[in-house]
């Protein structure tokens, strides 16, 4: 058994349910016990979606567990059948359902109806929302894709990986679209996000698979490769020097030559104007899926100019590849799905910036620490009106922005203090775009096992702008703690800053 | 694992045994034989309306629903509707010193991070236990596991005066008890920590019968008393409480308690001089627990709008033997405040028509609300669950021919309110946006158990819950068409 | 005299500057005294304009005055052209050059430059930044379009108004731009913003023209139509409704008929989902430029759902049009460019949503009032590196984002309070995400002539969502004040509430 | 209008002359009288270097700068500088119970409001008094409008202690008489209120000497006093403040002033035991001032970087008859500190050169710095002014053969700086970003005035404001290639 206070990842027919909701043509039969159905709502109410999920709930309840819940899944798969009319059904059961056995991929094969039916085995005490989604992905690529004459109008490629509550699926599909056909690359086939089973079949028609998110798509790409010989790509557009490696890999891919002008970004010049030079070696951790958490941590580092000191991901299936990623910055990767460790760790290495989730977006607001959300799980906040990609040259201005807002919201909150108070008001406001408890939890977590301060040291400590006071206690506290010093005088506070300098 | 097949109504039943043991009280021993008796939730007879205690009511404008009319459709289906364990998002702020620990799969922590509409990551005071493969395939202990979960949990938060083992729907299939683990763990954490446990398996409990069950839950541990009181059941808002104590102090009404109490340590006591009040509609099981230990329910409709808090109140003065001078003083002020603003909201909603899905079992008296304050028409009233007894005067006081509709197949539902064409639609957060984007306007049922709506001050607030969605229909018609996906 | 904190709007010649640096090939000399420089770093530094503007400053100091200051005018002009060999050259005086009257136009025209001077009579001590844009705009105009064959490669307009520190004007163009060609009408030229003095003798090839920003273009579009018979529109298209009215202006005006699908827009959908039930009837007082306000107020009442409760600007120019439009609310136009008094509305009005320029933004954080930003003045915050237009359909995508934004993260943190809080924990701690003095702020201002709290009524108080506490407090203050109460009873707190519930 | 032309320092004077009349001190008498003859700041006669008072410094590896290479080359074109009204952005702050009136133009407030790079728009300790059209046209009377101003002000701001009127470019020019309209205003606003002016002008003033004209403005205030006692002048942050006073008083230096006083009605005495030691390069006119009033000036380098740092506690040791044993034991911990921080971003610039656009007269200061704790390349060293005397110890610490500039014509020394192509150029934010888009390098000065920079423990952060933007271009050229524009 796990204590979780809050999961990064939904049970395993959620991952399903993000295929089949992002395709048209497919229904999901889930033998699930009543109440399941709230999954609905992730769809109707987070990514505001105008039509219900395409998903049938056997809903059994304890008086049926008596009786026969093999003919109400039939009944089910049945009724489904004759009321949507998809041209696939996926059935699978939820995590009561898969413990009741009643194998619902040979109930509904029996039914003998006249379409594809695919029976999803996840298991849910075992794996998680992406690997399922990726399985189911995987499951329908193989039962419907055939062999197909390849790039008959041009040379093309499918793009894999979106779907439904993918976090900023919608706008990365329309980035990196653009971006392909752009270089002339005609697109095939986008998949699952609005594809349907006819649409997949005809995936072997491209040269070439674009594998936006390797969490989702890796599966089926490698299927693909095996089964059609098509390469894939292997960067994720995420980032300015990531887009142009992908175009040229791309190009590679789709053997032919530049031929359009790089698109305008932004980034680049924001990142040198002069006004960002106040970005430099700011402390960031980073934590979200893999795929956006080892992107955000390069473009962190290398266009933005941070300096990375914690890594993480709660995706274990890509632990290599975020080890190794994490090694780049000296750091050993954080692979946790436990909400209270990655909280722990945040508290414990006091970034200037956390990159994360919506959860580490809470936890850096309890602790005063400005934070931008990169990566699912999503929250109504991750699908804005406005286009907003994570890829491709503008998705690297949305970064841009995104990131940055947090900071200088908090420069502003110094410049208004510097304004406000001087000394005869209250100096120890919290920043007020932070957590109204930042301030007395910070100096609560520094407060732990520390040297005491000298009247004087503390005082001194007080004319430290508010704004990089909280470092100030935290570095000479542990220059002291490191020395065995006891306490605190105005001394250690000027030895420690001689020698954090940096 | 097919052997994991479950008989109905057994986990609480020992739930409730292992508890009574602690209460200790004369009348509470024989509340868990009848527990063991009990059919389960959904399908108690149906008993005779109760006259005798209906309070008198004004003229209304509606002719009322008789006896013969109340034969809801009936339907077995896909039931659209959230779990009992949904009911830990608000029982967890009514009992701040609790706990409510969930022994179940990543689905029910999902579901508790989702359900609420919102996700905001502080550190709740709800948390799961997740079964994991090593636990289903004998690996692991399961009961060793979650004592070291709970040990964990209660070296974090060691504020903890209640913790709530609460099943679920794996918990239930595989048939682990949680009653002799709470029995159990009890005897470690107690005096600090009290430990009970109740079922939230969607098998069992739909939405808000996890409130019941919870509720239930705590009637073996009451005190017994023998002092004339009102208790009052259901968790309320801290800001109803008040008001629901001010009024029964203005009326006369001495000890009254509530159930659940603000903390865990003060558990209202219980006895034969003690008059049960509920104050919501969905607490069958609670109540038969507590007129086990010898309360006697006080009937009335429920304190949604200004009829139902007066029929409630007077009701409840009327087993006190306040005087009707007296009752009628104390109630005239909040019963023309309540009808002001109410009233005011009638103008937008007076004549349109009405359909609710199956919710939270709060339909019917929101229906006779809407109908009968607000001029509203009925088109279908859907309830997960019909208690005849509880909702006796409720259902008196629907117009004559209201369809009722108990269980639910959503499809066919959604067929029926697409035909009926309603001016609103109440529902859960499922069907909400796809029946707008249909061009049909919805007010999404959940918020209406999270807002404050009970009493006089609220009437307008609950009216305005249902207003809203409108008035805002209206507002964007006038300047965008309505929605529709358009072709980039 | 006027006292003045903070301006909304610059000095005239900043206008000017604003015309000129928006263009390639004009030059400007302005006869001002050292210091008027700083106006460069509202270029490099706001905007993080890549080169500087084209400005050249005679910069006389207290020596000079005794000296020969037109002669020094005269050398600057001339060095000026020798080193920018600009197509044409705008002369002026700062508010110090306008006092010694050196008469710039006539200096530089003596010099005889073999390219057109236009000077600049632009009086500082009576107007300002918008109408010194406008003016300048117009001179250019006047002074360089010339006669044209009409829409020799189909019918075409011109973009008129957006120049360098705009609001958005960069994204506004592009977007504006897309939609006309999307309905087939090809842009002739856009100005000021990338316009040579070439590019403005052709003006009068187009059959109509675009006035994106009143303020700016309007002299110079009246001038054209008088000239040559060109209209122009008269929406601009802020908001889904106005984009769309523009786009039937466009087609009527270019004479042909829709020929394109509408784009997509989220608005529409976002609005009307259910998560947006809340915004209905939010109370929110609109300020900035004219142009902006108007359109703000309209798109939050009709296509938001809010209830305008106050409409102002400092674009006196405009008094007739705000007032015009703030009657459609039943409001009188607050037109002024006294932040003060800004302020003091605000503070007055308690609204729960501000839509203003920075300027409102620090106050409403003050004030603890939700805040988006609408309008210039610019700040470096205004200048994103994404695509952020304001108008046509994804500006308004970026105007639900932005407006809705600040109201979610206020709701959040009434969530986080119900989870956090529940009565033990201090009930009064002001919403995080605003100002750390919002909630003494909120009380005080509240108490000022208020009537007495009975005990119990403020406990009755305390126990109101501190999220709408505010309000409920002023609420029964009001209606205590207007019966004449002295004492607040619990009576009085729910008195008030049925009296003010709609 | 053309009658408004002013004679130079005309203003200066007459408010030297009204001030002194408050102050009321045989010292301070005959200030005004010498203020009056001064000639405009930017034309003070070069003053042979005073060679007496620097104290001995250890052996550098750069030869230092004799006095013949100091010929600047001497400027006259378009001066890319501020005026000094900037100063009041920091000022306001050093003096938090002062206020500071701008009588001027629109430009003067936008000037303000844009010139810290930020507009926040809190309730500032600064404002504008804009001048009209009716006041110039003569439809208003210009000092009923002031007084109408500092009226309403005043009741607004009622706990404003000192409130400065401060001159500009039009108020110079239309001969408004601000030092007899602040004497005017102090007698109704005396005792509460003092009121004194100074001119921002940017046609008298460049940038610091704002700052300049401010502490003059003070001067005549200064009561008179016999007791030795070191008066350090120039607005520092608090928190430098504190550590300088932490190392006089260790060094045994008893009697510490600072000038501006951190309260306005707190102002240091001033006399002929005062001994005068000048953290800033830029208060020409306040030396002078208090050296008319008796002080004598400690000469020395200016506390930047440890060199700097301690050379200057050093000349006031030698001053005050500190013994250099006990000096060195006082300095050294912090010179340990200071090389060690230094250092590190020595690492990062020895060998590159750089360039420093005329700014705040900070300088050559940082020049000296730059070449000799950091092992920078001077590539040329501009500055708005020389004040030779001031800078004499300074000078001589420069690498021989520096190029110097004074005053500017901002194109030509762009055409300068390009063919040089330093690796670091510093320059205000008028230039630095054309530059960096041009591929070069910028430090933009103004941050080095906002920041804490000043003695031992700020040396590291100095050498920091350096080396960041050489840093940064370094990290973003691994990932980037340089920004251009790029077609769409």
């Amino acid at each position: 058994m796990q204590l979780t206070l809050w999961t990064y990842e939904g049970p395993t027919h959620v991952g399903a349910m993000r295929v089949a909701a992002a395709m048209d043509g497919v229904h999901y039969v889930l033998h699930a016990p009543q109440g399941d159905t709230y999954a609905d709502l992730l769809f109707t109410m987070i990514e505001r979606a105008d039509r219900r999920p395409p998903v049938t709930y056997t809903t059994f309840a304890a008086r049926d567990l008596g009786g026969d819940t093999a003919a109400l899944f039939k009944t089910a798969v049945r009724d489904a059948y004759e009321r949507f009319r998809p041209e696939v059904m996926l059935v699978g059961a939820s995590c009561t359902g898969e413990l009741i056995q009643d194998d619902p991929g040979g109930l509904a094969r029996a039914l003998g109806l006249p379409i594809p039916v695919i029976a999803l085995d996840l298991p849910s005490y075992q794996r998680k929302e992406n690997w399922a989604a990726a399985e189911t992905f995987y499951a329908l690529v193989r039962g419907l894709a055939v062999e197909a004459p390849r790039d008959e109008h041009g040379p093309s490629c499918n793009i894999l990986g979106p779907t439904a509550l993918g976090f900023r699926h919608r706008d990365d599909v329309r980035e990196v679209r653009g971006l392909l056909e752009r270089l002339g690359v005609r697109v095939n086939v986008v998949a699952p996000l609005g594809a349907t089973p006819a649409a997949l079949a005809r995936l072997g028609e491209a040269r070439f698979n674009v594998v936006l998110y390797p969490e989702i798509a890796g599966t089926a790409a490698r299927y693909l490769q095996k089964r059609f010989g098509q390469p894939s790509t292997r960067t994720v557009p995420i980032g300015v020097a990531a887009t142009r490696a992908f175009v040229d890999e791309v190009l590679a891919l789709a053997g032919i030559a530049p031929d359009a002008a790089e698109p305008a970004c932004n980034l680049p010049w924001y990142s040198r104007s002069v006004d960002a030079t106040y970005l430099t070696g700011k402390r960031v951790l980073v934590f979200g899926d893999a795929t956006h958490a080892i992107a955000a941590a390069r473009v962190a580092a290398s266009e933005l100019g941070f300096d990375v000191v914690g890594l993480g991901s709660y995706s274990r299936e890509f632990g290599r590849e975020l080890r190794e990623a994490a090694l780049g910055y000296g750091l050993e990767a954080l692979i946790s799905d436990d909400s209270l460790e990655v909280e722990q760790r945040i508290a414990e290495l006091r970034p200037d910036l956390v990159l994360g989730t919506q959860m580490e977006r809470h936890v850096a607001k309890r602790l005063g620490i400005p934070c931008a959300v990169i990566s699912a799980p999503v929250h109504v906040q991750d699908f804005p009106a406005r286009y907003s990609p994570q890829m491709g040259f503008e998705g690297a201005n949305v970064l841009f922005d995104s990131w940055v807002h947090p900071l200088m919201m908090g420069l502003e909150e110094h410049l208004l203090g510097m304004f406000r108070e001087d000394d005869e008001f209250s100096p120890d406001a919290p920043a007020s775009h932070l957590g109204a408890e930042a301030h007395s939890r910070s100096l609560e977590v520094a407060g732990v096992d520390a040297a005491a301060w000298a009247p004087e040291a503390e005082r001194e400590l007080r004319r430290v702008p508010v704004f990089v006071r909280g470092r100030a206690r935290r570095n000479t506290e542990a220059y002291a703690r490191d020395r065995g010093r006891a306490l605190i005088t105005v001394e250690t506070l000027y030895e420690a800053k001689a020698h954090h300098a940096r | 694992m097919g052997g994991w097949r479950r008989e109905p109504g057994r986990v609480s039943a020992s739930l409730a045994l292992t508890r009574s043991a602690a209460a200790g009280c004369a009348v509470a021993e024989q509340a868990p034989l009848r527990a063991a008796e009990a059919a389960p939730l959904h399908e108690s007879e149906v008993a005779p309306l109760r006259e005798g205690e209906i309070p008198p009511l004004r003229e209304r404008e509606v002719a009322p629903l008789r006896e013969s009319d109340v034969t809801p459709l009936r339907e077995r289906g896909q039931r659209e509707v959230f779990c009992g364990l949904t009911g830990i998002v608000w029982l967890h702020r009514a009992m701040p010193d609790a706990f409510f620990l969930v022994v179940g799969s990543r689905t029910c922590a999902h579901l508790l991070q989702s359900a609420a509409g919102v996700m905001i990551f502080a550190e709740p005071r709800f948390a799961t236990a997740i079964i994991e493969e090593r636990d289903l395939a004998g690996r692991a202990d399961m009961n060793d596991e979650l004592d070291r979960v709970v040990t964990r949990l209660l070296e974090r938060r060691p504020e903890i005066r209640l913790l709530f083992l609460v099943g679920s729907c794996p918990s239930e299939v595989i048939k682990l008890d949680l009653g002799r683990a709470a029995a159990r763990l009890a005897q470690r954490t107690l005096p600090a920590t009290r430990v009970l446990a109740y079922s939230g398996s969607g098998l069992e409990t739909t939405f808000t019968q996890g409130e019941d069950a919870c509720l239930a839950a705590l009637v073996p541990e009451l005190a017994c008393s023998d002092s004339p009181a009102l208790l009052v059941a259901g968790a309320l808002p801290d800001v109803i409480e008040a008001q629901f104590r001010a009024t029964f102090a203005a009326l006369g009404i001495g000890q009254v308690h509530f159930l659940p109490p603000r903390r865990a340590t003060a558990l209202p006591p219980v006895g034969p001089h003690t008059r049960l009040l509920l104050a919501q509609p969905f607490l069958a099981e609670t109540a038969r627990l507590l007129e086990a230990r010898g309360a006697r329910r006080i009937a009335a409709a429920f304190p949604f709008g200004e009829e139902g808090t007066t029929a409630w109140f007077s009701a409840a003065a009327a087993a006190f033997g306040v005087q009707p001078d007296r009752r009628d003083a104390v109630l005239a002020p909040g019963q023309a405040r309540a009808r002001a603003a109410v009233g005011r909201q009638r103008e937008r909603l007076a004549g349109r028509s009405v359909f609710l899905f199956p919710d939270s079992q709060l339909e019917i008296p929101f229906a006779r609300f809407l109908s009968r304050e607000l001029g509203m028409r009925l088109v279908e009233v859907g309830t997960p669950y019909l208690h005849r007894q509880h909702l006796a005067e409720e259902l008196a006081l629907l117009p004559a021919g209201t369809r009722l509709s108990e269980g639910q197949d959503v499809d066919r539902q959604l067929d029926r309110c697409r035909a009926a064409r309603p001016d609103l639609v109440v529902c859960g957060l499922g069907l909400a946006n796809p029946l707008e984007a249909e061009g049909i306007t919805t007010k999404w049922s959940i918020e209406l158990l999270f807002s404050p709506v009970h009493g006089y001050e609220q009437a307008g607030d609950l009216a305005g819950l249902f207003a809203r969605p409108m008035l805002r229909r209206a507002l964007l018609d006038g300047a965008l068409a309505p929605a529709a996906p358009v072709a980039a």
